[in-house]
């Protein structure tokens, strides 16, 4: 009987558990938290009249399943540690509360501790995050899980201790910039903060709102996210990289080079919302050590080996940022290639 | 010489520029009502339409209004429509229309009963324009009925129809105007042309394949007064072409009336210049007074004397 | 049938590299398309003759087709275009409309390609923005250095006057550019498209591509198990996710090929003297999981196939399918409380993350009926519970785009709304029927309208 | 197909007596079950929805449905001799044929339609049907590339489109293709372009209602 060691037990790691169960295969998923979910746990929905594609559907079902499959065990605050490899098995170590447990004659293991937020990080400015009017999109996703006037087709509740006319987001927060040593593209800003300026949209008509892209990218599998889109919208798009953030009294002040006109401006919102880019996960080193991957230049991981020699397999955000779709997907696309030599195997 | 059936088959063969305008019949069964407007039009124009009962909405018969209009000494064109007539009805009123003096007539298919107030009419088009034109044709000249009967005598009628030059399928449209020739349609009263370029193209092919010389075309010519009515007639009338242009410029105006009648001359002037235009067609909707002001801006008064026939 | 060869894998359209038994199929010659999963045939058109091929999964790859945005102009994919002597060269991307990412990529790679082999021309790169993927932000950089001159456009700041001359206006710079112009085409749905979607069964896709705007078909489903859909057949942006795309779904294959289980337990049985064979069934399933058995004259529900959404089930006319499975049965204690018609897939689920939240489950005191999808309500059964509970129905779909059956929200939608109709007519009972939709992440917001809804049925 | 539609509730309230005790919904197994709307499924929520009804009012009437699989043909009828006499009145969702079939056989009985029946049709797409025929009793489809003029021009022109067709559309509403442009594609598709020149005399309309109500009897089976 095969059994697969997976570790993290956020989307990427319980999709993969699910389709193994599914499959009829043996799932150990070692959590290191008091309970599996990870970073989606608490995302909102960001329907607004139509859903807006951030796939959020997708995910409760998944963890449901991890929790009630006879097939899946799952090991909650287990943080592995340590772990060798012998005549093809795999012994785990695991920090629980209380003691070190081991886990012994695991065929395979799927690493999926996920990301870290760049709010997360102790680097940025964190000068300008004592200023009320200055949020994460972070703590935008827990304002939409916890609203309760959506069905009873009232205006969202902010949850502010003010009124903003305006909300201005900056998308490439953490991401594309050396500095934070991000030069890449995290892949879900774009999309999100523009499904969060639609979900104001519907609210309050009447609010000036606007993204700050360096690039533009498309949203995920199903939206083409496109100037055009966002001008039809009435959302307003600075397509440059801000400059610098001023707390003026009143409004809070971005200047930013106008690059249609060749010179610098400023823009003025009451709200400033900040993507937060999605950077390695702090184990990565140590997967690295223990299960001889490659550490890229921006500190995700990659395959030395082909998981089918190595057997070992990464999942979902640990090799580098995507959205949920794109990490349900890659993590199925993970757990199917196991599903097949395991099969192989018994042909 | 020549044996004419109306004084406009004598008007257009002598080669002049046809002025013709239109008149719609009362709600009612006022005579005068037709009267007057002979009056204002009388020495204007060289032939007048009646419409038979035009977008399904119920007026004074066409034949019984045309008969009044005649008698204050107008000559008159009658409409005839297959929708509210099956072939018996229709041949019975050309037979009457003909004993009555009335010589000319538009043979149309006719708006389909939805345009109206009476959508719940059963409707017959048991002829269409086409086959109008064809047993109309055969009972002028053969002096035979559609089931075959002859005639001791048989009626005397100048036979036209209608044409869009600015429908689609251009093609389909253009066959069909070649049907009604073929049937024996011997002039044509086209659609209110606003797109001069479609209209031109439509007259290039008709020159084409020879039609204008087989039959007399008079453009037609809608002056309008607002730019309400142009984007009305743009988005409601089927088979309308209104460019935007012309919109535009009934919107720049300050003048919207005088603008209407300047648009009119210029299309008038325009479509005077074209081979095979052999007169125009004024249908002023809900303004009728205005088409003698238009008759002379466009250099077209006086009309000429016709002699008895 | 013994000894008759079974493909692992059809391609209809383009053709990758994989190490699958595989057949590549024409879409020209597809005529017809039976079975399910794992042992789909196909017909095809072998010089009018039909020509059966057995597979079990069937990746659809046509190609997009390339529209020309104008009409001089040579496009950017193509390895054949003109290089004037004396006119600089153009390259267009984003025009009229921002284009797919991947074609940034293209467009840099053309670019230098002509600068390499004309160090001399003066190449002009005209876009809207320039969509990093990849490595084309060192693309750019390298164009940069090359003196490509790069000049960014807004929506209006760019004019065509003449085929070959381009107006560029940004504030202080006024530009007429005439050039050889290479573009960047317009991608539209394959030319087959339509046809293959009525041989597949799939329902009309996103702008006219086969794939339906949903959540639960990414990033390849096309609604019918077994049946993938990438490129040109997949939607607009599939060509950024090409590489990804085609990973999953020859993953899928592999895992297909392990072995395919019915994803729904029961079985869904056609009377065979009761069906009439009208195709509604077949047209109504969102999972193209029904087909005529000939044996039989009568339509079947393929058990592969189905997943289990009992739409077809409240649609025949004439109820000739069954299913043991008690589908509709009301659950709870007190015949007085409000009946809730729940979806598996959105209410349920976020009532079970509000008891775990909260530690009450918001559901208590109702009486409901779990549904796999509220396509399924029909009217007979609402009428008959109105006539045998005097309390409310409080009907919970899911957010359109986000059903799980794909056409549940829109289908239930009509139906209630033909219920209102009828009461409203017979001005009886009009207000006892509601239906919302949410998802399953709204378990907060699904708890507070609960509450306040029994409140206001209390008054 | 014969295409229906089940009748707007109040009217078929309406025209129940109001002194009716018990009502059977009849139902027809055949093109208006396809049509899905007189078949086993609509006789029931047709049933459903009359017993809220009724009760609502405080009325007892009992309600029960029999669908068979064709009201116009009479051996089918006798699965329905038991159910329609121990009710006083039956309503029933057939097609105008099946209405009076069964009320042909049922002489003391109040029959009441249902339903209405609409067109000869096609299913176009769920739920939606097409009209492609007015059975007008002399099929002309070969003159006209397989399109008919009759069924399909809301004139029923014979020789061309009239003024009022405008890029494919009808002028009696949008959402009707003008027959014509249909005939000229399919026309043209065929090279067959040069028949629609053909002049068509009026239509022979004997062998349509207009000839008087018809009967059909084929020779295999009478001597004249």
């Amino acid at each position: 009987m095969t059994r697969i060691g997976v570790i993290g037990g956020g989307i990427a790691g319980s999709s993969v558990a699910v389709e193994l169960a599914d499959a009829g295969i043996e799932v150990l998923l070692f959590e290191k938290s008091g309970e599996i979910g990870g970073q989606i746990k608490e995302f909102g929905c960001k329907a607004t009249d139509i859903c807006t594609r951030c796939n959020l559907c997708l995910v409760d079902s998944v963890f449901n399943q991890v929790r009630r499959d006879k097939s899946i065990k799952t090991k909650n605050n287990h943080k592995v540690i340590d772990a060798y490899k012998e005549d093809g098995l795999f012994t785990l170590y695991c920090d629980t509360d209380k003691r070190e447990e081991i886990y012994t004659n695991i065929d395979k293991i799927v690493l999926a501790t996920g990301y870290r937020r760049w709010s997360e990080l102790e680097t940025g400015t964190p000068e300008i995050f004592d200023d009320k009017r200055i949020i994460w999109s972070g703590e935008f996703e827990e304002m939409l899980f916890k609203r309760e006037d959506h069905l009873q087709k009232k205006d969202l509740d902010l949850d502010l201790d003010f009124e903003p006319e305006s909300a201005l987001f900056i998308q490439c927060n953490g991401s594309r910039s050396p500095q934070e040593k991000a030069a890449y593209c995290s892949r879900v800003c774009c999309g999100y903060n523009y499904r969060i300026a639609r979900v104001l949209r519907e609210s309050f008509p009447e609010m000036e709102l606007g993204i700050f892209f360096i690039d533009i990218q498309e949203a995920g599998f199903l939206t083409d996210l496109s100037f055009q889109r966002l001008n039809d919208e009435g959302i307003d798009y600075y397509n440059c990289k801000p400059l610098r953030i001023n707390k003026a009294a009143g409004k809070i002040e971005i200047a930013y080079e106008d690059q249609q006109e060749g010179k610098m401006a400023i823009a003025k919102t009451d709200l400033l919302v900040l993507s937060e880019g999605i950077h390695p996960g702090l184990e990565n080193e140590l997967w690295s050590k223990l299960f001889n991957l490659q550490l890229t230049d921006d500190g995700f991981l990659e395959e030395i080996v082909p998981g089918s020699e190595s057997d070992v397999y990464l999942a979902g955000t640990i090799s580098g940022p995507g959205d949920i779709a794109t990490t349900i997907s890659k993590s199925k696309a993970v757990a199917n290639q196991i599903i097949y030599q395991e099969k192989e195997v018994v042909v | 010489m020549a044996d004419y059936i109306s004084k406009l088959q004598k008007l257009l063969e002598e080669g002049e520029f046809v002025v013709c305008s239109e008149m719609g019949p009362p709600i009612g069964a006022d005579p005068d009502f037709i009267r007057e407007k002979a009056d204002f039009l009388r020495g204007y124009v060289d032939a007048v339409n009646i419409t038979d009962n035009q977008t399904a909405i119920v007026r004074m018969s066409s034949i019984a209004a045309a008969k009044i209009a005649a008698d204050e000494g107008l000559e008159m064109i009658i409409q005839a429509t297959g929708r509210d007539r099956n072939r018996i009805g229709i041949q019975s009123d050309l037979l009457g229309a003909s004993a009555l003096g009335l010589r000319n007539v538009l043979c149309l298919t006719g708006d389909h009963q939805c345009f109206g107030m009476d959508e719940g009419a059963k409707n017959v088009f048991d002829l269409d324009s086409v086959s109008m034109l064809r047993a109309a044709r055969r009972m002028v000249d053969d002096g035979v009925l559609l089931n075959g009967k002859d005639m001791d005598v048989p009626p005397k009628l100048f036979l036209g129809g209608a044409a869009n030059p600015f429908a689609d399928p251009f093609e389909l449209h253009m066959m069909k105007v070649e049907k009604k020739i073929e049937a024996g349609m011997e002039f044509i009263q086209t659609q209110a042309i606003y797109n001069l370029e479609k209209f031109d193209k439509w007259m290039e092919e008709m020159r084409k394949r020879g039609l204008h010389e087989k039959c007399y075309i008079m453009a037609g010519i809608l002056p309008t007064k607002s730019v309400k009515a142009l984007r009305m007639m743009k988005k409601y009338v089927a088979g309308m072409d209104v460019p935007d242009y012309t919109i535009e410029r009934m919107d720049k105006a300050e003048d919207k009336k005088e603008e209407g009648v300047q648009m009119a001359v210029d299309i008038i002037k325009h479509v005077r210049k074209i081979e095979g235009v052999r007169g125009i067609h004024l249908m002023p909707v809900a303004w009728e007074e205005i088409t003698p002001r238009v008759v002379e801006e466009a250099g077209l008064y006086p009309r000429p004397e016709v002699s008895e026939i | 049938m013994a000894g008759k060869r079974k493909f692992e894998l059809a391609w209809i359209g383009d053709k990758e590299e994989t190490d699958f038994e595989s057949i590549q199929i024409s879409a020209e010659d597809l005529v017809a398309c039976q079975g399910e999963i794992g042992d789909f045939k196909l017909i095809c058109n072998k010089e009018n003759q039909p020509e059966e091929i057995n597979v079990a999964n069937i990746i659809i790859n046509l190609p997009y087709q390339e529209e020309p945005v104008l009409e001089k102009a040579d496009s950017l994919f193509s390895d054949d275009y003109d290089i004037n002597e004396d006119k600089p060269v153009i390259i267009l991307q984003d025009y009229p409309e921002l284009s797919a990412a991947v074609i940034s990529q293209a467009g840099l790679e053309k670019a230098l390609e002509i600068k390499d082999n004309y160090p001399d021309k003066e190449v002009y790169y005209l876009y809207q923005a320039m969509r990093f993927i990849e490595d084309n932000d060192r693309l750019y950089e390298r164009a940069r250095e090359s003196e490509i001159i790069f000049l960014k456009f807004d929506l209006g700041q760019l004019k065509i006057i003449e085929e070959e001359i381009i107006h560029y206006n940004r504030e202080d710079i006024d530009l007429k550019l005439n050039g050889n112009i290479l573009a960047a085409p317009e991608l539209k749905p394959a030319k087959e498209t339509e046809r293959i979607a009525r041989i597949f069964n799939l329902a009309d896709g996103y702008k006219e591509y086969l794939q339906l705007d949903n959540i639960y078909l990414q990033p390849t489903l096309s609604g019918k198990r077994g049946v993938y859909l990438l490129k040109g057949s997949r939607g607009p942006t599939a060509l950024t996710y090409f590489e990804e795309e085609l990973d999953f779904t020859l993953n899928e294959v592999s895992k297909n090929l392990a072995g395919v289980a019915e994803i729904d337990k029961y079985d869904r049985e056609v009377d065979d003297q009761k069906c009439i064979l009208c195709y509604t069934c077949y047209r109504v399933c969102p999972h193209g999981a029904i087909q005529r058995d000939d044996e039989l004259n009568s339509m079947k529900v393929m058990d592969l196939a189905c997943q289990g959404c009992n739409l077809c089930l409240s649609r025949c006319p004439t109820n000739a399918i069954q299913i043991e499975d008690d589908y509709l049965k009301i659950e709870g204690e007190n015949e007085q409380d409000p009946i809730l018609i729940i979806c598996e897939n959105s209410a349920e689920i976020a009532a079970e993350k509000y008891n775990s939240m909260v530690g009450k489950d918001p559901l208590e005191s109702y009486q409901k009926i779990e549904v796999p999808c509220v396509s399924t309500v029909e009217r007979g059964q609402i009428f008959e519970i109105l006539s045998k509970y005097s309390s409310d129905i409080m009907i919970l779909g899911c957010v359109s785009e986000a059903c799980k059956h794909l056409t549940g929200h829109d289908r239930c939608q009509q139906v209630v709304e033909r219920i209102k109709e009828d009461l409203e007519k017979l001005e009886i009972e009009q207000d006892r029927v509601h239906y919302e939709r949410l998802s399953p992440r709204m378990a907060a917001d699904l708890g507070a309208f609960l509450a306040d809804w029994k409140e206001a049925l209390k008054q | 197909m014969i295409v229906g539609k089940l009748k707007d509730i109040k009217e078929i309230k309406d025209s129940l007596p109001d002194d009716i005790d018990s009502l059977l919904i009849a139902g027809c197994g055949s093109c208006v079950s396809v049509s899905l709307a007189g078949g086993e499924r609509e006789a029931d929520s047709l049933k459903e929805l009359l017993n809220l009804y009724y009760q609502s009012k405080g009325k007892s009437v009992s309600i029960e449905t029999e669908t068979i699989k064709r009201q116009c043909d009479d051996e089918f009828l006798d699965e329905l001799e038991l159910p329609v006499a121990r009710n006083q009145v039956v309503l029933s969702i057939a097609c105008g044929v099946g209405v009076q079939h069964l009320a042909i056989n049922n002489p003391g009985k109040i029959i009441l339609p249902g339903l209405d029946t609409t067109f000869y049709g096609r299913t176009s797409d769920i739920g939606k049907w097409e009209e492609m025929c007015h059975g007008c009793g002399k099929c002309i489809l070969d003159q006209f590339a397989g399109v008919c003029p009759v069924a399909r021009c809301s004139k029923s022109l014979l020789n061309g489109p009239c003024g009022g067709s405008q890029d494919g559309i009808c002028e009696v509403d949008d959402s009707i293709d003008c027959g014509w442009q249909t005939i000229y594609d399919r026309a043209e598709e065929l090279g067959q372009l040069e028949n629609l020149l053909d002049f068509e005399s009026p239509k022979d309309w004997s062998t349509y209602k207009d000839g008087g109500v018809r009967s059909h009897k084929n020779p295999e089976f009478f001597q004249e």
